[in-house]
């Protein structure tokens, strides 16, 4: 009877978090305060442009937001600006809405599929994807 | 062989003193429930108290039978709702020991009194005086003087504090001067449990005739209040912190300086006479109390306050101490583990980091276990700057919680940190 | 003879609705009790409706079950009461047809929300700017605008009424012009119980693009609100005349307004960061809910929606007007009577004078037979000298009031006229 | 079962009341409002000094206002400044403390005695004196 969301999976993602530190060159960057928390997030587009999407991040953090961050980073990678602020998008929802699991997303973000039954962890993991949307506007 | 001995002592004494809490405990009906199939562990006292029966059917009984406006009315349902008001400000009254009734003035809750204080003062405040709170202040006693400050040209100066999590008082002795115009402390820190000497800062500040607020939220509940002994300009806590309901407040003020500064809200209660060309203001408290008042939430606080005067307040201070001893010494054995506040003159409030972990993963899988506690920055952002920390776990104690409470609180501790290590 | 059928029928109809309401009338508690060894009649409602059982045991559970602190808590009890307080949030936004949850702010009552806005629009009024209200304004809506122009220079314009207490709007017309910055009306008239035409005042208003803030403290709980349709900048009122709970109540705000306005007051939950050097604000709703909330006051006030939206709204407002014009009718045959407020849109409050007695006299005199009405200035003493009245007798109706209660009414004032006259 | 305030000694009082309206010759005035319900009293010393007590009244009011105010004017007339004032301080503290029956004071005010029954009505009645006590100190 432990907590469902806390898989393994999802801890050794936060503890070797991919894309975890500055970029050697930031194209642009964009920091985010979860108010419930006070927890922050840098998210780093690295290289010369926003075009091919590279993002890197730092964090002081929970493990929800540094395994949704690590997702992020890996699986928008390589994507053009267009398609990677659709799929952020789509998951900004799918998570906040309880629906990630009904959308055909990448399965990495199964081990977040518990979070809307926690209603106060949300936002830790919805505010990579929110921090990097703003970032590629 | 001694040291056994008075260890096993401590705990028959504990036990009995807990059995006597216990009869209390089933005053409260919201603790008798499973959380996620556990029964439920509440510590997560110094943000809001549970409500004990008597408070909440005083609200009932309130609404069911003697609801209807107060003040203006010459019917008996009138005059029975300003009666039941009036009560409470009086057992309010004695309950911090005000020299008067009309000093008592009902607010929505601690931070509403800062704010009343910090905007209705603003006439007092000139540029280049200065505001002195300390490092451990909550976001109520920050903000609002940052404001002041910003409309006036005030300088707002901050009392450090050592790691421990205690006012420097040499520093604070310096820092007061003929420029200190205000300082306003917290009683009992809500983060790290210190217990501030207000005696000695009061006695400090008036002697260069700056004028005191003590943010009582967190005392008011476990410290026997008497503001004419402490000697302070204004005294302000919240009903929710003392078994009280949501939605009331009290700010005690002097008879002068509340005669001195502007009225907060305008309205209906607060005005003696209203033309389109010019208001004149009612008498005190009146003139604090604009609109129709939460008068369930002051029957509430009533309540709340004949209950505290029920305690054996010296019992429930030794139960909640001993609960707050017993929890530190299992905690320090856990490794890796780290205390933040360790003032020598403490309350029932806990908090701690563990190396490596983020509060609020500790506090979610706990949760899984029936336990409740805070987790985060509890409203102190710059102390958690000083720490260099993102929060902390914060278990606070109440006189309902019982030491296998606090058994529970470590097994779940260490089934998170070994979730959390693997 | 055919008028005397078309009497007897509307007697009938009314006898029909009026057992309907009977129903509602038994979820009333309070209503259940003796005065003076009197049925209680209680004609007060303008000044405060009863509560129904589901709103006392809405707030009975919440206390019982799931309180805690809200917004910053991981846990159950924490979540739970989180879920509650923003749920009642959805509840308010349905209830008035808000675009969106984050415009509907919490505050205390009518009186915070018309100060909240009074001082946190300070920022967009200069001098030679003007604001005005109508001659009919509560206290609440005229001295917090008083202030408001002390503080800037600006200056309060009267709308002027008629001798039947509607709004002269040829006048009003003239009165907006491009000085106009700001337009605060009631909805409807707690003393005269004028329905104002607020949609023709509104329109006229943003015409000349003043903001527009409608008090609808005693409107809410007698008119379907649509704010998206009325396209009002702020929209007001209080949980306690609607059949909820003291101590809570309703600002909702245009985003765009809502956004560019100051916070009111600071503190926990209001802001996004706090360092000693600067502090970032909270989004919308949480930049106006500094400190714990009335959380309870919330699920009261939610509980209460949910109570109206049970009700045949149009049955409930015939029922009313029903007793109104019952009460009406009746008064005007009595000697010496005068009427102040004869609107051709009113709601069912009544307001009236004795020639050569005083209202309280009255008030108390009809105290004795059980029956509850306000006597006095009612907070809206410009309005009183204006009709060169010290105060009025005013029976306010609600849903749960009888035609029978009326008769009582007329007979105790004949008995109050008898004995004063004497 | 009517009231026990409204006795027909106190309307008559209100009906007839003594030393209503200004006075000739004012020394001084001091006007007071009921915050309750905005009544409104003016209370004026008659003559060429304060010495000795000579009140008269003008008010918008009630019933036991008018009264008290009445029975104060007839009964403090004559009195020195100092006896005036205690004599008032008495009554206004007996009207509050509902101990009116237990002092000896004039028998005019015995249809007073069940004030303290309503307690919203007491300013009402104790309105008068304060003005008088503040208008003579
Ligand atoms: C028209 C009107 N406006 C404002 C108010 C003030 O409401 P509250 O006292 O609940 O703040 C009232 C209530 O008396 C009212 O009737
Ligand atoms: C020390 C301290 N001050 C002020 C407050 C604010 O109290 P409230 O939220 O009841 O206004 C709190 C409560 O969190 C507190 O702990």
């Amino acid at each position: 009877m432990t907590s469902n969301l806390y898989k393994n999976q999802l801890i050794e993602l936060s503890h070797n978090p991919y894309h975890f530190g500055k970029p050697e060159k930031i194209f642009s960057s964009n920091e985010a305060l979860n108010p419930l928390c006070g927890d922050k997030i840098t998210v780093y587009q690295s290289g010369d442009s926003i075009q091919d999407i590279d993002l890197w991040f730092e964090s002081v953090s929970c493990i929800i937001c540094s395994a949704s961050a690590s997702i992020l980073a890996q699986n928008s990678e390589g994507m053009d600006m267009n398609d990677g602020i659709e799929f952020m998008k789509q998951v900004e929802t799918a998570l906040k809405d309880g629906t990630l699991l009904d959308h055909n997303l990448p399965k990495a973000l199964n081990c977040l599929g518990e979070i809307n039954n926690y209603p106060s962890r949300i936002t830790c993991a919805t505010l990579p994807w929110s921090t990097a949307i703003e970032l590629l506007q | 062989m001694a040291s056994f001995l008075a260890i096993a002592k401590i705990d028959v004494m504990n036990a009995k003193r807990e059995k006597e809490m216990m009869k209390i405990r089933e005053e409260f009906p919201i603790l008798d429930q499973k959380i996620n199939g556990e029964d439920l562990v509440y510590l997560d006292n110094a943000a809001s108290t549970q409500k004990p029966r008597t408070v909440i059917n005083a609200i009932k009984n309130y609404y069911e039978n003697d609801h209807s406006n107060v003040h203006r009315g010459v019917h008996t349902l009138s005059v029975r709702a300003t009666e039941a008001y009036e009560r409470a400000r009086q057992k309010v009254t004695e309950f911090v020991n005000s020299p008067n009734k009309h000093q008592i003035i009902f607010t929505k809750g601690t931070t509403e009194s800062i704010n009343l204080i910090a905007s209705s003062v603003t006439n007092l405040i000139e540029k280049n005086d200065e505001i002195l709170i300390t490092a451990m202040e909550h976001h109520s006693n920050i903000v609002p003087w940052q404001e002041l400050c910003k409309r006036t040209g005030a300088t707002l100066k901050v009392i450090p504090i050592s790691e421990d999590g205690d006012i420097l008082m040499d520093k604070y002795r310096e820092m007061v001067t003929n420029k200190t115009k205000l300082v306003s402390v917290v009683h009992l820190s809500n983060t790290l449990g210190t217990i501030n000497p207000i005696e000695k800062i009061i006695n400090k500040a008036k002697s260069h005739s700056a004028i005191t607020v003590i943010d009582g939220a967190q005392a008011a509940g476990h410290i026997p209040i008497d503001v004419q002994k402490l000697d302070c300009d204004f005294y302000l806590f919240s009903g929710h912190k003392i078994y009280g309901p949501t939605g009331i407040g009290v700010l005690y003020g002097k008879e002068d300086i509340l005669n001195k500064i502007d009225p907060y809200q305008y309205g209906g209660e607060m005005i003696l006479k209203v033309t389109f060309d010019e208001t004149t203001y009612n008498d005190l408290p009146h003139k604090f109390e604009a609109g129709t008042p939460n008068i369930a939430g002051a029957v509430g606080i009533g309540a709340s306050i004949d209950f505290i005067n029920s305690l054996d307040r010296d019992l429930c201070h030794k139960h909640e101490m001993s609960l707050h001893d017993y929890a530190m010494d299992k905690l320090e054995r856990i490794d890796g583990i780290r205390i933040i506040g360790r003032s020598s003159n403490k309350s029932a409030i806990l908090s701690f980091v563990i190396d490596g972990m983020h509060p609020h993963d500790i506090g979610t899988i706990i949760n899984q276990k029936g336990i409740a506690v805070r987790t985060g920055h509890h409203c102190t952002m710059p102390l958690m700057d000083f720490y260099e920390i993102p929060g902390t776990v914060r278990a606070s104690f109440s006189i309902y919680n019982t030491h296998s409470e606090i058994d529970k609180l470590i097994d779940a501790l260490k089934l998170a940190i070994k979730m959390l290590k693997q």
